[in-house]
């Protein structure tokens, strides 16, 4: 007699080693397979609270979204508020926002790869338990971490929660000895870089593919961080200004994070392998030269891949970086504000991809309407999508262990943030 | 004496941004040495598996509280600890999570959500307000300089002195001028733990105390103060509801220019 | 003159160690360097240990000429008191001393000296009581009233059933409860209750009190109303202490440094400041 | 006349601080952000000799905000101690009268009793003072009612003194070690006439005071008023309990000490910096806190500088230099405060059967 199989579930309780707090549930029936990111991250309600606060606070308080990419809320926000009352920035005011925000990539980067991803390809629960037998890689990650954190501590105060940045500019510029020490500190690690490219590179990673759409910012004359238009692997691009007539926000049932869309295209990719994917031509020659090595080609439609693509963005924004700290010749500027009311949305780079902040004030510079998008929120729809493929695909009813540990490496490739993703 | 015992650590994220986790990992230099003495019984964001039963030696809490099962686990927690530390103002202050205790519930869940069905949030407390803590690592986030106190007395076998008096003293020992004085901004530091090396003052900034208040802070003092240099009472409101509004030192300063409900 | 330097630190090897109650214990101490040790009654130490600063404490031994021992009676209660509590024989501490004006054993020729402590201040007073009994002949009556909160946490209680037996002193100790045995027969009751009916001449009284600032503030009343004059008053106060040779500011009441004008006073000297309980 | 004054113009003063350099470091007035502060000179003409005052007085050259005393090495056999040895010798330039007093008083403090501060010692004998006679009166100094200035009436514990004379300085020298400093320079005798200079501009500017508090009988009426209602009100309605007061000013001596022990337990900093009596648990002991009120806290300040001190060291602990009210947040001045004791001295008005 025919037996009918049992529905088979997969459940992953608070997925370790991510940034904030989710569960992972893979239904396999006989027919369909349903898939569900329970983020239960509590909401902490920003977009409630921002409302009734004042302009000036509005960059320490976005800073806090966020403990691992602090800088990108804290620049996105002032860009928001900037655009709000109509000032512009001078480029000395540009210039090192765009260091901080490449820095704060960079360092997070490391992060996610070296403490999140590896300890996965080495069979390790965590990177401290790997510490002592991969010495190498223990000191690669430190010292590349350490050179990355000056940048962020010199010109903001601290690496987390940088205090100098604020509405039109910076309280405090640093002297140019400071900034070429920081150079000299990115000289250091660059071999490093590399070194962690090639580690990253050789992963054994499931050969898996899936059709996405990629989206980033790009801009004419660099790699866009703060500044740029939104671009698409699948063609179109738009202005900041119409993310809210392209993009879509809901909320879903079971998850404390919203889900975004594209309109009238569905869930796509942000992130390093979106950004390489669509910005490969405007890295630098090295990097160019080291992606070869590492036999990385664009466009590339591997999700896991996206840890090749960080380690190449490290790679790519040291260099970035340098270029910045040293052609910099700082001068004194007081960050000057003049409060008008308006709305304002600014978009940035953020390490995991898209950041949306949009802020309409009243006439005090009083927050009246508070929009925050993140890259996890963007990216939500299009892990789930990807789970699904990946499940359909190496799914073996005898080891449902090994594809238990293939979502939660697919998921920790994205490098989502789910603290974030719940603001 | 045997000083190499190797200390069971436990760390719990509750609602906030993680950075105090994340300040955890970056100790900097100081990170091998730190981890050598560690053993990582619970840590979620460093590692999988572990369980929460425990027992632990020291237990790092971050994030305030804002939902019921928090509530319940902290509790669990606290009963298998035999050091429990809040770190960062989330922990200790109610912190960035706090600011909307100032509007009621129901408001913040609307202005946010369409549909509020699912949310079982509530205000948001810090760790004291829910069981007994053996200290408070402040800061936002938390302060490195408390943080090695915190291991160094550990391996000693000491109470912690953790810093405890305001930013100003800081700030002169390394010889600011006065911001509040010299450039009539309204510095929070008088009324400010201490511990982050007077940061702001010393990029030229106001202290705008994400460190909370110091014990026995005198907020309405320096309100009426604010009011004086010219300071709008919404203004004054904000500036004692922006990282500790759950604190009665700062809440003095706060109801005397709005309603903390 | 050559001021001393306020960084002599000394070692101190730990000989012997004596529980007196759960938390109190006892410690022989000898030190490494100096073969000659000298200090008076009610004088103190500043004891260290790397990590936790110093703390101030008395001696409770009395220095004999020509040796280098000495003890120290210590309750744990904060940081370098639990360390040394984890210590044990052969420990080493250390120490920068001795500090302080102690008890006025100039003083003693003639009078009736009423010795009133409680819980570990006795420790202090000890050394006074050992050297009042050593110059016994000199002395008219001697007094020790001591007070605890229950037998088990008096301290030296070898010492007390001596003191009890010995017909050179006078014994009063007092508990706040009593369990069903204690060797040491002490009274029920405050140690203000039991001043009164003592054989003192006023006009050569002499008192030395040592406890809780609280308790000292309550005798010192009481032995006034009873007619004592406030100079015969001699008090062992209490304070925070950093350093013990007078810079730190920490231990100052009014005019007063505790760790070099006391930590004996004269009532009369200290009374007029805020900030004490007295 | 006293025979070791002379004249020197100011551009000869200048390259001979240069030429100092070279064995000293030289320490001064210089401008940040609109203020004055005390500050290692890199540059000689960065000196600013006509500033009037600073936040910090050069105590924090000789008593240093925050130092390490010694460190100590815990070895199986025992400890081994490094106590700090050298320190570069320094030339102080500028001082005014009242930083001079202060300064004095510390020594009063640190060396002048039963013991000798190790690291005060060694700073202040490779310290060289030049004093400066002011030439401005600020709104919140009274040196002149604690009898401190603002000229130097003193001719011994400290080196040069200098008179700005215009193009030129008045430079008397009032220790050995000056002397020998002055000597290569061959400078012209001072005559006559520029100490009557001097004089007539002391008395211009001793008029010039808007400051003033009646020291008579004032250590007296501060103790019998320990509870005047003046340290209540204050306390609540205006002290933060912020340090500041106490951390400003040039004689304030108490400091804490902190170990600072390294991982492995072996290595141990004994560090000691500027601890303050407006800090709540400056007297807590076990089980106690002294000063737990504000109020008390505020008392111990003001009695201290203006009556306690007085027993304790044979000065008043106040110098008049007005730092405390200047910074202090809320401009609390200790001045206002103990004349309100003055005019309402409680303890005297009960006696007398008026409260
Ligand atoms: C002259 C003199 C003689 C003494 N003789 C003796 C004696 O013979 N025997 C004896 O047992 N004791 C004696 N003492 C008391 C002893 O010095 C104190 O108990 C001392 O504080 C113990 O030091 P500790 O490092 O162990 O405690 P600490 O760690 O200094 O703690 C003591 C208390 O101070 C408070 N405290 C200290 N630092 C802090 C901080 N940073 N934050 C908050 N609270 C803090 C706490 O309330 C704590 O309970 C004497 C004291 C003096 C002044
Ligand atoms: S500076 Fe002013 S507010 Fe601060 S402690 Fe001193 S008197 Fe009080
Ligand atoms: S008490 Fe105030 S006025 Fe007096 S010396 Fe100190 S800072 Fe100057
Ligand atoms: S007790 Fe207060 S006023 Fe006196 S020296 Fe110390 S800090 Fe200054």
């Amino acid at each position: 007699m025919d037996q009918q199989p049992e529905p088979r579930t997969i459940s992953i309780d608070y997925l370790a080693r991510v940034e904030g707090e989710t569960d992972l549930v893979v239904k396999i029936g006989e027919e369909d397979l349903d898939i569900t990111l329970k983020i239960f991250e509590p909401p902490r309600f920003f977009e409630g609270f921002l409302v009734g606060r004042k302009y000036d606070e509005v960059g320490d308080i976005g800073s806090r979204i966020c403990g691992i990419c602090p800088i990108s809320h804290m620049t996105t926000t002032l860009q928001a508020v900037e655009k709000a009352m109509g000032i512009d920035p001078s480029p000395q005011t540009k210039h090192l926002r765009r260091l901080m925000c490449l820095a704060q990539i960079v360092a997070s980067h490391i992060v996610h790869l070296y403490m999140f991803a590896l300890p996965d390809y080495f069979g390790y629960p965590g990177f401290v338990g790997m510490m002592p037998r991969f010495e190498k890689e223990k000191n690669n990650f430190l010292h590349m971490k350490e050179a990355m954190n000056r940048v962020g501590e010199v010109i903001g105060g601290r690496a987390l929660n940088p205090i100098s940045l604020v509405v039109n500019g910076f309280t405090q510029i640093p002297a140019k000895s400071s900034l070429l020490s920081l150079a000299q500190g990115i000289e250091k690690v660059l071999p490093m870089a590399r070194e962690t490219a090639h580690l990253i590179g050789r992963l054994p990673y499931p050969d898996f593919k899936v059709d996405t759409e990629f989206i980033s910012l790009r801009h004419q004359h660099e790699y866009a961080i703060n500044e740029g238009v939104f671009t698409s692997s699948k063609g179109g691009s738009w202005s900041i200004d119409e993310y809210q007539e392209q993009f879509i926000e809901e909320q879903v049932d079971y998850a404390m994070a919203k889900k975004c869309l594209l309109k009238g295209r569905g869930p796509f990719m942000v992130g390093a392998l979106a950004r390489v994917n669509i910005k490969f031509d405007q890295f630098h020659e090295e990097t160019k030269k080291l992606a070869e090595d590492v036999c990385f080609n664009v466009p590339d439609y591997n999700p896991f891949h996206n840890n090749v693509a960080q380690a190449l963005e490290i790679y790519e924004g040291m260099i970035e970086c340098h270029r910045l700290l040293t052609s910099l010749n700082p001068q004194k500027e007081k960050p000057v504000v003049k409060i008008r009311s308006g709305p304002g949305t600014a978009v940035t780079e953020a390490p995991r991809g898209l950041l949306v902040h949009g802020y309409t004030l009243n006439q005090r510079g009083i927050v009246e309407k508070a929009n925050l998008v993140t890259p996890t929120s963007h990216n939500f729809a299009n892990i789930e999508k990807d789970l699904k493929a990946l499940a359909e695909k190496f799914y073996q009813p005898d080891n449902p262990d090994d594809l238990k540990k293939k979502c939660e490496q697919l998921i920790r490739a994205y490098d989502p943030c789910f603290s974030c993703s719940v603001h | 004496m045997n000083r190499k015992k190797r200390i069971r650590l436990g760390v719990f994220k509750y609602t906030c941004c993680a950075g105090c986790e994340f300040q955890l990992i970056f100790f900097q230099k100081k990170i091998l040495e730190i981890f050598e003495n560690l053993e990582i019984i619970y840590f979620r964001m460093g590692e999988s598996g572990g369980g929460e039963e425990g027992p632990f030696d020291l237990v790092l809490i971050d994030g305030a509280i804002t939902e019921a099962w928090q509530a319940d686990q902290l509790k669990k927690v606290r009963q298998a600890a035999k050091f429990l530390l809040p770190i960062g103002s989330c922990a200790v202050n109610g912190g960035i999570p706090a600011i909307k205790n100032s509007t009621s519930e129901l408001e913040m869940e609307k202005r946010v959500y369409q549909q509020i069905q699912p949310l079982h949030s509530m205000k948001a407390h810090p760790v004291d307000d829910y069981v007994k803590v053996d200290g408070y690592i402040k800061g936002c986030p938390m302060g490195e300089k408390d943080l090695v106190e915190a291991v160094t007395s550990l391996l000693l076998g000491k109470r912690a002195n953790f810093i405890n008096y305001s930013v100003c003293v800081e700030c002169k020992l390394k010889g600011n001028l006065c911001l509040l004085i010299a450039d009539k901004l309204p510095c929070m530091g008088p009324v400010t733990n201490a511990g982050c090396g007077a940061l702001c003052p010393s990029y030229g900034r106001a202290c705008y105390a994400c460190w909370g208040p110091m014990e026995d802070a005198n907020s309405r003092a320096l309100a009426w103060q604010f009011e004086k240099m010219g300071l709008e009472p919404d203004d004054i409101f904000r500036k004692f509801t922006q990282y500790a509004s759950n604190k009665l030192e700062f809440r003095k300063g706060a109801q005397l220019y709005g309603s903390t409900t | 003159m050559v001021m001393p330097d306020t960084l002599a630190f000394k070692t101190a090897r730990i000989v012997d160690i004596f529980q007196e109650t759960a938390e109190i214990r006892s410690y022989f101490l000898s030190l490494e360097e100096e073969e000659d040790f000298q200090f008076t009654p009610g004088q103190f130490n500043m004891l260290g240990l790397p990590g936790v600063e110093e703390a101030a404490i008395s001696f409770s031994s009395l220095a004999q000429p020509g040796n280098n021992f000495f003890m120290h009676t210590i309750a744990c209660v904060g940081n370098v008191t639990s360390l040394i509590e984890r210590m044990e024989i052969d420990g080493k501490l250390l120490i920068r001393g001795p500090f302080g004006y102690g008890w006025p054993t100039e003083e003693i020729v003639g009078k009736d000296i009423l010795l009133v402590a409680g819980g570990v201040g006795l420790a202090p007073l000890r050394p006074f009581l050992l050297y009042c009994l050593e110059k016994r002949n000199q002395i008219n009556n001697l007094y020790l009233v001591y007070g605890a909160r229950t037998p088990e946490e008096m301290v030296f209680q070898k010492d007390l059933m001596d003191w009890q037996k010995k017909e050179e002193i006078s014994t009063i100790y007092c508990v706040d409860k009593l369990p069903e045995y204690s060797s040491l027969l002490p009274n029920v009751g405050l140690v203000t209750h039991f001043l009164e009916d003592l054989q003192i001449d006023l006009s050569r009284a002499l008192v030395c009190m040592c406890g809780p600032e609280i308790m000292m503030r309550f005798v010192a009343r009481k032995l006034l109303l009873q007619g004592y004059s406030e100079k015969d008053l001699y008090l062992a106060m209490e304070r925070r202490m950093r350093c013990g040779t007078g810079h730190c500011g920490h231990c100052q009441i009014g005019a007063k440094f505790v760790c070099q004008d006391g930590p004996i006073f004269q009532y009369p000297d200290i009374k007029p400041f805020a900030d004490t309980m007295l | 006349m006293p025979k070791d004054a002379f004249v020197i113009e100011k551009n000869q003063f200048s390259s001979w601080l240069k030429k100092l350099q070279e064995s000293f470091q030289l320490i001064g007035p210089v401008e940040k952000e609109g203020h004055f502060v005390f500050s290692l000179i890199e540059e000689v003409n960065d000196l600013v000799m006509d500033y009037d005052t600073t936040m910090l007085g050069p105590r924090k050259f000789i008593f240093l905000p925050e130092e390490k005393i010694c460190t100590i090495y815990q070895k199986d056999q025992g400890f081994t101690i490094k106590k700090v040895q050298d320190v570069p010798g320094q030339l102080l330039i500028g001082v005014h009268s009242c930083d001079l007093h202060a300064i004095l008083v510390l020594d009063k403090v640190f060396l002048l009793k039963s013991f000798q501060d190790h690291n005060y010692r060694l700073r202040r004998e490779n310290t060289l003072i030049m004093a400066l006679n002011c030439t401005k009166v600020c709104p919140t100094c009274f040196c002149s009612s604690m009898g401190t200035g603002p000229f130097v009436e003193l001719d011994k514990g400290f080196d040069f003194l200098l008179t700005d004379c215009g193009e030129s300085y008045l430079i008397e020298s009032f220790s050995e070690k000056a002397k020998d400093l002055l000597l290569p320079l061959n400078l012209p005798q001072a005559d006559d006439s520029l100490f009557k200079k001097k004089e007539q501009l002391f008395q211009e500017l001793k008029g010039r005071f808007i400051k003033n508090l009646d020291t008579t009988n004032l250590v007296q009426t501060l103790l019998e008023n320990q509870d005047h209602p003046v340290w209540q009100r204050t306390a609540e309605e205006r002290c933060l309990g912020c340090t500041n007061c106490t951390m400003v000013c040039p004689t304030c001596f108490c400091f804490n000490v902190k170990d600072k022990i390294s991982f492995d337990l072996k290595e141990c900093d004994r560090v000691r910096y500027w601890d303050s009596c407006q800090e709540l648990h400056f007297a807590e002991v076990h089980g106690a806190n002294y000063r737990s009120s504000r109020k008390a806290r505020l008392r111990q300040f003001v009695t201290h500088k203006l009556a306690t001190w007085v027993e304790q060291f044979g000065c008043f602990g106040c110098i008049g230099c007005g730092r405390c009210m200047y910074w202090c947040p809320t401009h609390i001045d200790l001045t206002e405060m103990a004349k309100e004791v003055q005019k309402s001295n409680f303890k005297r008005m009960r006696e007398d059967g008026y409260a």
